[in-house]
């Protein structure tokens, strides 16, 4: 039903897609706790920061990252010098590139959540015995598991439709970087493709819908295990 | 096999799939097409993208790819296209050759737009606007222009039939089922639609060798020709 | 055994504490001994909940130090605060705050020690959750969410409790049986337990102190009995249900009529509902000061079982109610109060220094002696 | 004025309720008269906050209906379910639940019905919260919060008022003269109130009607004087702290003791505290078991100043406690109950039919009759 | 210190960016309600159907918005035939692109702000015989201010930033529809114009900022209102 190089395109958008929001869920939880959480100079430049990809057309920050992680970039030149790690043109690239995109989703969703969770039960672990990283754990994150699943799925999401700043700092290289949209795109440009892109374009639909109502799914399970008595 | 990452602009997609196709059936070798503008190509052949070979849709970007001091070896001129006006398939706009009699604008109707790339940067526009500024109706149809990302996204405005006209190279117009040619623009109203070819990589393959020649071959021309290409010394 | 409020161990809790709350000012030095338990009481709005938190760590005061035994937890001066998490305290606050996404369990055993693993079972029967033990809070009873969040605090072996009016919404006999666990626990464990209630019958059930809070001071803090006896306090103190405490040693039980037979220091017998308690054992005798009534002589044909004799050390109009009076009696070293309407003590023509009987139900002494 | 007990007006809230809420199962037939305090009384996780959801609409039955004067509010069988908001009830939830976004004056005002304007002054200084009118619930102490529930309830003016536990965290004072306020609103709007709570004195002071709710189901319900008589309830009713309730008119006010004489209906009198009340009005007046002893005669030079000659009806042991037994006496048409121990009932030989004194000082009467 | 052309730009992704989260303002919330506090047959669907312009490429949503909205769309046509409104090549339009693109993130954000709202509280507000709709209004809404925020800010950043979308179904019309990532795109693939694509990079950035320290800022002031006592 599907081709080789469709197939290919889709197991290629979900390693993608999915290394995205690996790498940036750690951090991205830890900045929206900072943010939700914390008081500290620089806090409103740090928010600012984390929104430019939102904020910037995908193709300069495609163009940025190029320009600092590429191989002659400040920060890729020491990579690749230390680490042998090159990220431009591979699809840890495209990871990259698209996490990067996603980051403020993430952010946002997270950071919505965990400042919803009340603090008096955070303020009750304490007196329990519970240190600021026990209280973290288990209670904050769970409690804000409703943004982590949001912000999970929104990262995710916009991963895998990523295409500006993949295809500028990543390529569009079959098999490599050559994502879902990339190969949307490349069939877009080509008059009389109509069909074929329709058919990447439902694709497409598809593997964000399942997405989503896997995370539908598990944040329902959530909130119905807190379920109180007035609804 | 051997692997040869062709760089190309994306308005070649389809010829260059067809040719990579057919050439892959009688060699033993991976050829690795990459298509994006030709902008976001030459930038990352400046930053090191692994490429091999070269096509841009214009020469700007491969002469600023040179100015980047890249291993630029083997520059040659590759294909041409032409310049022409297309309508949308069911228009009634009869046909007639820009810089003629008829104008242009008289053709758009009171609201209508012309449709084009980017006239800044798009290749198309590029050539659209000098094609216009020469046939003189340059000043007349600045406020009327669409400019599309990129050639494709003009023409489908007009297959949409959002824009009555529209300005695209021969090769699309040839490959859009919804649109037909209205007339195409002359030859020396504009500097020649060229795609010039390099090979990047300094310590090149054999195998991208030859398939470098391969492209320059009658083999390979043929196949561009009947997507729309003029091989450049077809005249 | 633990001795009864005379031999006050050196202070556990101490604290001088001052802080700003928009309108509101607190500023109070408690000292609280080392074991037993010392009631906050005090009008709604008058700062018990804040001086709690103070001494928690939940707020920073404007100034002032909480020490406890040899820590000292916070002391704005050399600005110092131990997190809450550090400072092994066990809090019931006024609301239940139960973990919405652990069940009942869960909640038990997050801050168990494991020295306490072994009161686990029994403190859940006691507080009646065996069943609940599965269930998530979301739907417990306003009751049953805070018999959880008493177990939780409980199960922390904290070295000091903090209880926030921890038993209401319970019913009487569940509170009753809280109230003796509290009194066991603090005999067996040790630990001082800063106890907030508006409720003065629990409070004679279980303080052996007493701080009277009102508007952010403290203006009145000392053993309970002492408290109990000052006419100035007495509109403070729940008025209608005043009442005194005696000591008492047990002498006999009577099995046939399910009583006890306790004998004051001078001498005196009572007859009162049974005490499960060892022959010998000190008890603690609430008596409520309407339960007493005098007699010039003991009347014969009633059902009075109890007559004391005793002294009026003073009589002294009720500040609360114009029709009353109260008497305050000397029994040997102790004393005891009561409150007659002023016609009968003009009748009777009570005087300072007269001997009279005074007349106690066995029916009114509270089950929760102790 | 408003009769007591005895003319009850016909049902004003009608239900028949059942609902399954996991393990616990609710199946409870409740009429409420159309005026006056109906307690609901049990132990916590007895389902009387499920009961008062479910009159509320805040849940929906399995099965049954509730019915509001003529108005039905829900019927399974007709699928009929009236929303929360058309049902004009007012409730007082067991959490105060105020919207912290308002301020105090905000939530006090959010269902305001226009005819309460007048009252809105009157009741905020009555709950004492006039120096908070402006403050943002998230500050508030736990009881100023309960305060501003309660007025905030009682501000709608609604049909009926639904209360849960509404008095807890409150002290002494502020409870009774609230306790005073419900009332006299209950006899001035005329609207019945159903009332939670776990404090048998505070249900004594309010309450018309009792109905006892056990493990979801309704064990005993009836006017409150004729289930305080119910030896076998006294278990559940708080045992200790059980009493009953003598209904008398008011004869005479002495003014130099501050003392009311009232007249019980068989012609005996007894002297209270004074009540501020007209002469010739009805009166109850709350007399704990334990407040009543009995004696053989009159016994003199005791601060007793009231003695009612009354046959006894009854004498059974208390299921409570092995060492006392009830006395149930008749005085006239109504009667009273007093606890004795079993040694003093075996010692002045009590025999039903007897006929005794039951002596009752004037102290010992609550503030609380009306 | 900026040109005119570059004021134009600015001006008109304001207007577009404005318009965007104007117009999508009252159905995002209105949809979000539904989803936070609705069940019924379909949610799922129209749930998938929502998140679509983050899934897709903004190109397709673009092309899409063509083929719907253009003016042989089937909407489009509907509304020039009776309205006389024409959407593509106009500002109109491109505010729709972005409304378009924004409206997930926005709806995603109150949802999750409408769901972390206390349902005891709007029950309480019941109780004072207050209906569904002044509940909503003053009780729901209200305390979902931080998501609102949220929302908007990520929606206005998104709009603001949008580029595929608008340059697809509005063109790149200088004075129309030339907003600043399209004049930031235009200067990127022109060799040379570096420095200037890099001062159009810096005011993308300042306006991101400015937006962004606002929405802070009443978020803050929101969050101060209801603080309780355990922070
Ligand atoms: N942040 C604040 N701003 C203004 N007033 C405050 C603030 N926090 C507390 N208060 C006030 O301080 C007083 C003491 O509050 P606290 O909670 O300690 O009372 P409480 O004694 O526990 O009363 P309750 O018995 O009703 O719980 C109250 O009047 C309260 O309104
Ligand atoms: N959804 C549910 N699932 C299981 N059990 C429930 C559920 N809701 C309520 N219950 C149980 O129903 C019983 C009655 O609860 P309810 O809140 O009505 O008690 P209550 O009489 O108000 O008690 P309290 O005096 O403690 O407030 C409780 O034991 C409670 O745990
Ligand atoms: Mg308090
Ligand atoms: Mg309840």
């Amino acid at each position: 039903m599907l081709s080789d190089a469709e197939w290919q395109a889709i197991a290629l958008s979900l390693k993608i897609a999915g290394s995205a929001v690996g790498w940036i869920l750690i951090p991205g939880i830890a900045v929206a706790w900072l943010l939700a959480r914390h008081e500290f100079r620089g806090k409103s430049l740090l928010d600012g920061l984390l929104h430019l990809p939102l904020v910037l057309p995908p193709v300069v920050v495609g163009y940025l990252l190029l320009l600092s992680l590429g191989r002659h970039g400040w920060l890729g030149h020491w990579l690749y010098q230390w680490l042998g790690v090159s990220l431009p043109f591979t699809w840890q690239g495209a990871a990259v590139a698209g996490g990067v995109m996603a980051f403020p989703l993430l952010v946002r969703a997270v950071r919505l959540s965990l400042e919803a969770v009340d603090p008096k039960l955070e303020a009750a672990a304490g007196t329990l015995g519970a240190n600021r990283w026990r209280v973290l754990f288990t209670i904050t994150l769970p409690l804000a598991v409703p943004g982590l699943l949001t912000g999970a799925v929104l990262a995710f999401a916009r991963a895998l439709s990523e295409f500006g700043a993949t295809i500028t700092f990543a390529s569009n290289i079959p098999g490599q970087t050559r994502t879902l949209p990339l190969a949307l795109y490349t069939l877009i440009q080509t008059p009389g493709k109509e069909s074929a892109a329709a058919r990447l374009c439902v694709l497409s639909i598809v593997i964000a819908m399942l997405s989503l109502l896997a995370s539908e799914w598990l944040a329902r399970r959530a909130r119905q295990r807190l379920q109180e008595r007035d609804r | 096999a051997d692997q040869v990452q062709v760089y190309a602009a994306a308005s070649m997609t389809d010829a260059m799939n067809a040719a990579i196709a057919s050439y892959e059936k009688s060699h033993d070798v991976d050829i690795v097409p990459v298509y994006a503008s030709s902008s976001t190509l030459a930038r990352q052949i400046a930053n090191g993208a692994p490429a091999d070979v070269y096509i841009s849709a214009n020469e700007k970007w491969m002469d600023w790819l040179e100015d980047q001091d890249a291993p630029v070896s083997e520059r040659a001129d590759l294909l041409k296209n032409r310049l022409v006006l297309i309508a949308p398939k069911e228009s009634q706009i009869p046909d007639f050759t820009p810089g003629g009699d008829t104008k242009i604008v008289s053709q758009l109707g009171d609201d209508g737009r012309l449709s084009v790339g980017e006239t800044s940067h798009v290749p198309a526009g590029i050539y659209a606007k000098q094609a216009l500024e020469s046939i003189g109706e340059w000043d007349a149809l600045q406020p009327r222009l669409a400019n599309g990302d990129n050639v494709r996204a003009a023409m489908a405005l007009v297959e949409r039939g959002e824009a009555p006209l529209g300005i695209v190279y021969e090769t699309d117009a040839m490959a859009s089922q919804k649109v037909h040619e209205v007339g195409v623009f002359p030859d020396d109203s504009h500097k020649p639609i060229v795609y010039p070819l390099a090979v990047l990589n300094p310590d090149p393959s054999d195998s991208t060798e030859a398939f470098r020649r391969w492209l320059d071959g009658d083999d390979a021309l043929s196949i561009f020709s009947k997507f729309g290409f003029t091989p450049v010394d077809a005249d | 055994m633990r001795e009864s409020a005379e031999s006050i161990a050196s202070a556990a809790l101490d604290c001088r504490l001052r802080k700003q709350l928009g309108d509101f000012s607190l500023d109070i030095s408690l000292s609280v001994p080392s074991s037993g338990v010392t009631a906050l009481f005090g009008q709604s709005g008058s700062g018990k909940t804040s001086l709690l938190r103070l001494i928690a760590g939940l707020d920073r005061p404007d100034e002032g130090h909480v020490r406890l035994g040899s820590r000292t937890l916070t002391d704005r001066a050399k600005r110092l605060h131990v997190p809450i998490h550090r400072r092994r305290l066990g809090v019931v606050f006024q609301e239940a705050r139960l973990f919405p996404h652990y069940r009942v369990r869960g909640n038990l055993t997050y801050g168990m020690a494991p020295s306490a693993r072994r009161r686990f079972d029994d403190l859940v029967s006691l507080l009646g959750i065996e069943s609940l033990l599965d269930r998530l809070p979301g739907t417990l009873s306003g009751g049953e969410a805070r018999r959880v969040a008493i177990g939780r605090a409980l199960l922390t072996e904290p070295e000091l409790l903090l209880m926030d009016e921890p038993l209401t919404g319970l019913d009487g006999d569940r509170k009753q049986e809280l109230l003796n666990y509290l009194v066991r626990m603090t005999r067996d464990i040790d630990i001082p337990i800063v106890y907030v209630s508006h409720d003065t019958a629990e409070i004679a059930a279980i303080a052996d102190h007493l701080a009277l809070v009102e508007k952010g001071r403290l203006i009145a803090h000392g053993p309970l009995d002492d408290l109990m006896m000052r006419l100035d306090l007495t509109d403070r103190l729940g008025g209608f249900d005043a009442a005194t405490r005696l000591l008492a040693r047990l002498d006999k039980h009577d099995d046939h009529y399910a009583l006890s037979h306790v004998v004051l220091n001078d001498g005196q017998r009572l007859k009162v509902p049974r005490i499960d308690r060892p022959l010998g054992a000190q008890v603690r005798l609430r008596i409520g000061v309407r339960d007493v009534a005098l007699a010039r002589e003991m009347p014969s044909g009633t059902s009075y079982r109890n007559g004391l004799r005793a002294s009026i050390d003073a009589i002294e109009p009720s500040p609360q109610s114009p029709s009353t009076v109260e008497v305050l009696l000397r029994l040997g070293d102790q004393r005891l109060r009561a409150r007659l309407t002023r016609e009968a003590c003009d009748e009777m023509q009570l005087r300072e220094g007269q001997s009279v009987i005074a007349l106690i139900r066995s029916v009114a002494f509270d089950a929760q002696s102790r």
